[in-house]
């Protein structure tokens, strides 16, 4: 497997923002996760994370060119493990990750508001997740270890 | 659209067993609440929720899911969850609602611990 | 389903030219596919014409760019029937399809050449195939209907 | 990876069943000649082909099959394909190797024609 030669050799889909889109991307994470033979439970952890990152460009970004473009990478760390990176990247307004008002069980619950897990389902299902968020708009670099 | 959620509803006595099938986004939440507000205007007194044919349930979907929980609470009435996959089980956990509650691994499990 | 609106609703996948990418890329094939509910035998057909397009940019291409670009699309005709569109293409070398021995059974089963059956499997599976093909690069574009 | 072709032999008498699953491509091709030419060189005199797990087979892969099919033809044996889907029994049409070998629906029917 020679994917990860050269840093060249990544995988990018472009999807409109459009109902159910997030799930037509999930089957090219599926794809590349079989394609390294990542464990089943694993890769439904990517999709999950690859769905709840689509949905919030689709809700919040207003990107101009109406798309999300998603880049998949297959890489391997010095130590040998092998992981399964993936980027979502919205050309939209953007936002301030420490303004976000962090969610809780008891907010929640109590009723007040029932959305805003989104960012943290992200990053309680993925190895590691980094936000770039700016004027032109946001990209989630997400990793899972094989 | 083959990944559009399907729910299948059954009754035993009064606990009402609704399954899933597919991606569970909105309208398959909206799905579910709409079956489930169904089974308790009927009578149930406990829902099971089967999940064991989804593999992705959406922060959206697992909202509107929060939101016939407490219906049910508020009735005084129980729900469980079964047949999840580890990534819903974990994301379940995550969201804190795994506290409020009970999952079970199986149907039948969720179906003898509700019928008490 | 709004993928269709306007025009701009499409998905693009771009690969690296390497083994059994071809592979990666019939998983979008498929999932556009079911998102129209196409019967499966159907998205078999559209995967299988997918692979031979894409072993045809690997193999004969040399693209400048070391990729291969596919565009998924979904269509209605007037009549009402709806089509998933597959455009596959590569900045290579191109080639003059003019110039192309038409294979056939007696050839391949006397010995003398077996391979040179791609184009042909595509047109047979595929319901309308176009292809372009220039010092830019080839693309060709195939449709099935649903 | 997943989608690499496994294949499985089994032999009946004189006739020895080669079993995929998964995507045929060259080196699943190279992989079927390997296991036929094996069954062949140990007194097999007929291949049967189950390809009822495989729902690829590229121009590639076909153009081996071909090969181990005239190899098969030059030693006066037999050569049959059973559990084809309908996208490959069309593309083998298309190519003509339904011609040269008999097609058969199922693998039963397959063995019982070639060990009459
Ligand atoms: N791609 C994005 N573009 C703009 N804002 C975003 C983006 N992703 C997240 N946000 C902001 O972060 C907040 C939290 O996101 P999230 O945790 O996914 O919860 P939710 O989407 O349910 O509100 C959103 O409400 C939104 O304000
Ligand atoms: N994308 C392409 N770029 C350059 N040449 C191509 C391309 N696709 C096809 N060709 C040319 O057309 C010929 C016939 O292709 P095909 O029918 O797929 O058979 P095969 O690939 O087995 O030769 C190839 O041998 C090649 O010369």
């Amino acid at each position: 497997m020679s994917l990860n030669a050269a840093g060249a050799r990544e995988i990018s889909l472009t999807i409109p923002v459009a109902a159910d889109m997030e799930i037509v991307a999930t089957a090219q994470a599926a794809a590349v996760g079989e394609f390294i033979d990542m464990p089943r439970d694993k890769i439904d952890e990517v999709k999950l994370a690859l769905v709840e990152a689509c949905i919030n460009a689709f809700e919040h970004a207003h990107a101009r060119d109406d798309r999300v473009h998603l880049t998949f990478r297959v890489g391997r760390e010095r130590d040998g493990r092998e992981f399964l990176e993936v980027e979502v990247l919205d050309r939209g307004t953007g936002f301030d990750e420490a303004l976000v008002e962090a969610p809780s069980p008891e907010k929640t619950f109590s009723g007040r508001r029932k959305r805003g897990w989104g960012l943290q389902i992200i990053r309680g299902l993925m190895d590691s997740v980094s936000i770039l968020s700016g004027q032109g708009g946001t990209r989630i670099l997400m990793r899972k270890y094989k | 659209m083959t990944e559009i959620c399907r729910v299948a509803a059954e009754r035993r006595g009064d606990v009402a067993i609704l399954s899933t099938d597919g991606y569970i986004n909105n309208q398959g939440g909206e799905e579910i609440a709409r079956q489930a507000y169904a089974q308790l205007e009927s009578g149930a007194r406990a829902l099971v929720l089967n999940l064991e044919r989804t593999r992705i349930v959406n922060s959206i979907g697992i909202s509107i899911l929060i939101e016939v929980l407490e219906r049910v609470m508020d009735r005084k009435g129980q729900l469980a969850f079964c047949g999840l996959t580890p990534t819903i089980d974990k994301t379940f956990r995550i969201m804190g609602l795994a506290q409020y509650a009970a999952i079970y691994p199986t149907e039948s499990e969720a179906v003898r611990a509700l019928s008490q």
